[in-house]
């Protein structure tokens, strides 16, 4: 019988599961069990949503570490103690705050292995909220992950299913590389899928083909790919067949799968909810348009949030965000083009 | 720890401003709190109730001239900086009126106008800002001070460790106002502040530290005003360790079971910053009740209309999402 | 008679110029003077390039502020002096520093004018070094600027030559946006040309048409414009006639010139020194296969470094960077194409 | 300020050692020195020379499964810590048989298998880094101490000062070894430390302080050796503020104004830690000026070996430019 899980409780498994396999896989983060110090219930939050909740207990203090608010510090020790011989995950509570915190990802994990001549490996994972959507206002809807997607050296992760979930945060923290995981916060809650109980793992840099189409190849990534799949329906009733494909990883890309689809439909629709400038629109329609050029019958079209910050208040952070009209409309412009 | 002796240079009038501004606050966040659970205003929502005596305290020395950063938990210092309750609770509903059009929310109110450079949603951001207008004042000789605020927990951010040192180094106008509620979110603070107390770290960076009972207005004030006074005589920064407690959760929706049984219903009861003004000022007979509730029943008042304004508010237009993110373009 | 400056001399005339016409501009950062609390000389390095040598014996220690090595509080310092009525130039030494200091841009002055509603102006400027060519290794060679680009509300200036430095620099100081502005480390001294001794401006979003030609666009920016002249008189030898446009600012950025160019040429080669993965070179090649695909007669190129961080070895260094030749051949196969 | 107390628990062939690890670190900087000046070493280079008797008074405490992280002023940590001469030469010079495959360069030697974390171009950076590796010693109870090594410049910046708490919040065991050589770059670090010493920031994070004079091998050793011991018990970090000072200017090419006149020459003279080293051992009678002399020659050749083998020595191939950027692929 199919056992469906959110992605909150897919991600809770997977953290169970490498701590149990694995005994130098420690977390660490700003209130991952909650209560330090404090006269009354300890593993008080697990975390601001809950998703660490239970780890503490499981595996104690010394696996299961609270911090201080002091991002550089503890990521810094996360990267360090990669090195010296643990596997730490390491929550970034949003990614709006790698602004206080960097350096020891663009300068020291992304670099070591590289930079010292392949002296050392760097198995970490840093495990971060992305985007819009819960009114947060401009510092806490940012998705980001472009900016980590540019340093060579670091894995960027992001799941659009509970599935996807659980098998690429056991990829990620088995990787021996340093992995930044982007878990889409308004996802945890509104996505559910099958999701085996047994461990298992997704390959970084092996692209999902969501839906198989013929007209307009499709790229999105997480919260978006959910709403590729209901322009798709709506598509579909007007006779218009869309391929969705998932990347999952953005670094590494699977850019054969991409390749190989726009070799088929000859359009490129793709979707994304971070900033457009140097961004993973970008990013997929640049590579296109080098190593797919004589496939495409159409011009590329992206649809992104417009170049701003994000808003708070909710009709405007609405119309900010890209839906599944907009997605619509591009693709039937890009058949029509 | 320094407890506040009472009234010194405070007039009639200055005391009646305090305690109406206190009440605001309180009001205000009580208000907050039921319109936020009656799921009318978006967003992430953090209540500054309870702390009251440390904003006001603070911020009674100040001038428009004056400046301030705010934390997450902004309200407070907006409204003791003298932010309108109009267009802040319009903010908080996301109002085209709003103090930033419906833009920033609860997390981000700013007016510049009243020296308030916004309440900031990133743990000790505002601390080097604030840092910068004591720079701007001092640099343009303006005589103005400026008064970040910080919790116990952004207390461990680098960045506000830093500011410490800049501004001692640089001898700025500034005063830092530390606020130790006892927890970041779940976190207390007797864990997360290796030293005893944030006061211990003013030696590290050069600068005298205060510490004092955050919910006696009269203590706060005084030592807020003895660190202005020094600020604005070019004798460089002071740092204030601000001992207070929150009412309510980390924010709208924390369950708080960290906390103590009791705890704040203790902290509502004994440490409630507003009855023990009340009785400070009547005691001595600075205040008499009546003007007191009088205020009281003002304050409901206000809050009162600013919440049937806001419910009648239209939201921001359509083009306003691609305004203001340059100055032109 | 042409007034000939290194770039170098370009930026120190801006500097003195700025601070001459107003006031409230002031500068800081880690030894712009230097010597500060030192027995010996004061001003002792002007900058670890002497780029900034003198100001603070023309405008006094008020006004060119020594920090100690506290970026990110200086920086915040900086937006915070600029919403209260200064106009600060703070030096970044070198923009691998970003990582311990980019909250103060990223989530501050990129998005006080958005959040707040159009309360509050951040007239700031953020000069920064960039660039390979120096053997400094992974930490001190990076471009990065697609990571200031990407984030709405941050203005990215670029300037290649002596003239341009100059009149940009101007600009940015008088326009009341957060500008970050990148310093080609190796051009300060290898670049010279005419530059007026009066203060001018160059207005932000005008990109400059460095070489007129009609087979090929080539798009380049700070040292690799200089690349890619040389790859262009090798070219015209060959009668290809290559057409090269240095945005010079690419947020905001100019993208009138590049598609007019475009749909004459019907080719783009876009140079970059950044990283390629959602970068400058994929974000100009996305636009362009978004709103010129009609024009486009042959796959766009990207000549880029490799995804890697950059090696200290000279023979490596110099094979990771784009070179006149990696351009010739990338603008020869887009024109068989 | 803590004096040494002559040659305690320590052997004769620790003295030796100690000796030829100090002679190694200074006739390797000179000799950089020289190659440099000559151009035969690319890239940016911050020698060490004058402060050997830190690094060697902490380093001495160590073993393999120790761990150390650099700064940008890195040679004399990594040779302390036991990393190899060939391949460090051969690094510098940018060869493809360098500690780091000519990648890294001078400041970015590391070698993990000596517990060398890697010099470190970002100031600060190696501090947090080296907090993890104390925190994997404790989860993996392996009873090994962490010392990350940071300049007096480097005790401003934010990240070193969070680490301080969190390594005391954890309880970890490490050393914080700041050397306060008296300038960052060219600012003062009586101006850039706005109170009196780093050693006042101890308190500030929970943690005891010690100041040494950083030109006694014996003075530090001694420090360290205590502190050290009470971290490998499981009592915590401590903080070391070691008073050094620096014979070369900041990097090689700096003309050095803004330092006193004669300023280097009387460190040379008064504050040679080799000459105050080999006049306490001898006037102690603990070692003899022949077996000085003896490593004094060895060390000579041991340079010159390393920069012979580094002028033959091929660069790194052009495939290494792909390599090892990811772990596969
Ligand atoms: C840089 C950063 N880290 C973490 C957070 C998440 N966060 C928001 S408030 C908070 C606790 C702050 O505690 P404190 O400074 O004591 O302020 P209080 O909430 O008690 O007023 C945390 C961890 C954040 N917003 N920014
Ligand atoms: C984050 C960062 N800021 C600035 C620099 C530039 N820089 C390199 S070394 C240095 C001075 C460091 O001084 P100190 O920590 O005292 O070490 P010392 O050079 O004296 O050994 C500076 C400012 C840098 N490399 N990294
Ligand atoms: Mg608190
Ligand atoms: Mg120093």
């Amino acid at each position: 019988m199919a056992r469906i899980l959110t992605m909150r409780k897919a991600l809770s498994e997977a953290f169970r599961q490498v701590m149990e396999e694995d005994p130098t896989v420690i977390m660490m983060g700003e209130d991952i069990a909650g209560g330090m110090g404090a006269p009354g219930e300890q593993d008080a939050w697990g975390g601001d949503l809950g998703i660490t909740k239970g780890l503490i207990g499981r595996f104690g203090p010394e696996r299961v570490l609270d911090t201080p608010i002091s991002e550089t510090a503890y990521l810094g020790a996360a990267v360090g103690a990669a090195t010296a011989g643990l596997r730490p995950i390491a929550e970034l509570m949003f990614v709006d705050f790698m602004g206080v915190c960097f350096d020891p990802l663009l300068n020291q994990a992304a670099k070591f292995r590289y930079m010292f001549g392949g002296k050392t490996k760097t198995p970490l994972v840093v495990r971060t909220q992305i985007g819009a959507g819960f009114r947060a206002g401009a510092q806490h809807s940012q998705c980001l992950y472009p900016l980590f997607a540019h340093i060579p050296g670091l894995k960027c992760v992001i799941p659009s299913t509970a599935y996807d979930a659980k098998g690429l945060m056991i990829a990620s923290v088995r990787d021996d590389d340093p992995v930044i995981f982007f878990e889409h916060k308004v996802l945890y809650d509104s996505v559910s899928d099958e999701v085996p109980e047994r461990p298992y793992s997704i390959p970084l840099g092996e692209a999902n083909i969501v839906a198989e189409g013929d007209d307009v190849t499709v790229v999105a990534l997480g919260r978006m790919v959910h709403f590729a799949r209901t322009a798709a329906r709506q598509l579909a009733e007007e006779r218009i067949s869309c391929e969705i494909i998932d990347p999952r990883t953005i670094s590494p890309l699977d850019e054969d799968t991409i390749l190989e689809s726009v070799a088929n439909t000859g359009r490129l629709v793709v979707v994304d909810e971070a900033y457009p400038r140097c961004g993973f629109a970008a990013d997929i329609a640049s590579i296109v348009a080098e190593k797919a050029f004589r496939d495409l019958k159409a011009p590329i079209r992206k649809v992104t949030p417009p170049h701003t910050p994000v808003p708070f208040a909710p009709e405007l952070e609405d119309a900010w965000l890209p839906s599944p009209e907009k997605i619509a409309a591009a693709v039937r412009e890009s058949v029509k083009a | 720890m320094r407890n506040g002796c009472l009234a010194m240079q405070l007039s009639r009038d200055d005391l009646l401003k305090a305690y109406r501004l206190m009440r605001t606050i309180r009001v205000f966040e009580e208000r907050v709190h039921d319109e936020f659970e009656a799921g009318r205003i978006p967003g992430f929502v953090h209540l500054y109730a309870g702390q009251e005596a440390s904003a006001v305290g603070v911020c009674l020395n100040l001038t428009d001239a004056d400046f301030i950063g705010g934390t997450h938990r902004g309200h407070g210092h907006a409204i003791a900086k003298g932010c309108e309750i109009g267009p802040m609770m319009l903010e908080l509903f996301a109002r085209k009126d709003g103090l930033c059009q419906g833009k920033g929310g609860s997390m981000h109110i700013a007016d510049f106008d009243k020296g308030m450079m916004g309440a900031n949603s990133i743990v000790g951001a505002a601390v080097p800002l604030a840092v910068g207008a004591a720079l701007a004042s001092k640099t343009l000789r303006r005589g103005s001070v400026a008064v970040p605020f910080c919790g116990d927990g952004g207390a461990n951010q680098g960045g506000v460790l830093e500011s410490l040192n800049l501004a001692s180094v640089w001898k700025l106008p500034v005063v830092f106002a530390f606020e130790d509620n006892g927890y970041a979110e779940t976190t207390a603070s007797s864990w997360s502040i290796a030293c005893k107390d944030i006061v211990n770290r003013a030696a590290a960076f050069g600068m005298p530290g205060v510490q004092v009972d955050g919910f006696d207005f009269f203590a706060v004030h005084e030592a807020a005003s003895q660190a202005i006074v020094r600020a604005r005589a070019g004798e460089g920064p002071t740092l204030l360790d601000i001992k207070t407690g929150r009412f309510y959760g980390h924010h709208e929706g924390d369950s708080q079971t960290y906390r103590g049984k009791d705890e704040v219903q203790r902290l509502r009861g004994d440490k409630d910053c507003l009855s023990i003004f009340r009785k400070k000022v009547m005691d001595a007979a600075l205040l008499e009740k009546k003007q007191l509730d009088a205020i009281d029943g003002e304050v409901e008042g206000l809050i009162e209309d600013s919440v049937k304004a806001a419910l009648r508010s239209p939201a921001p237009p359509p083009e306003a999402l691609h305004q203001n993110v340059y100055v032109s373009y």
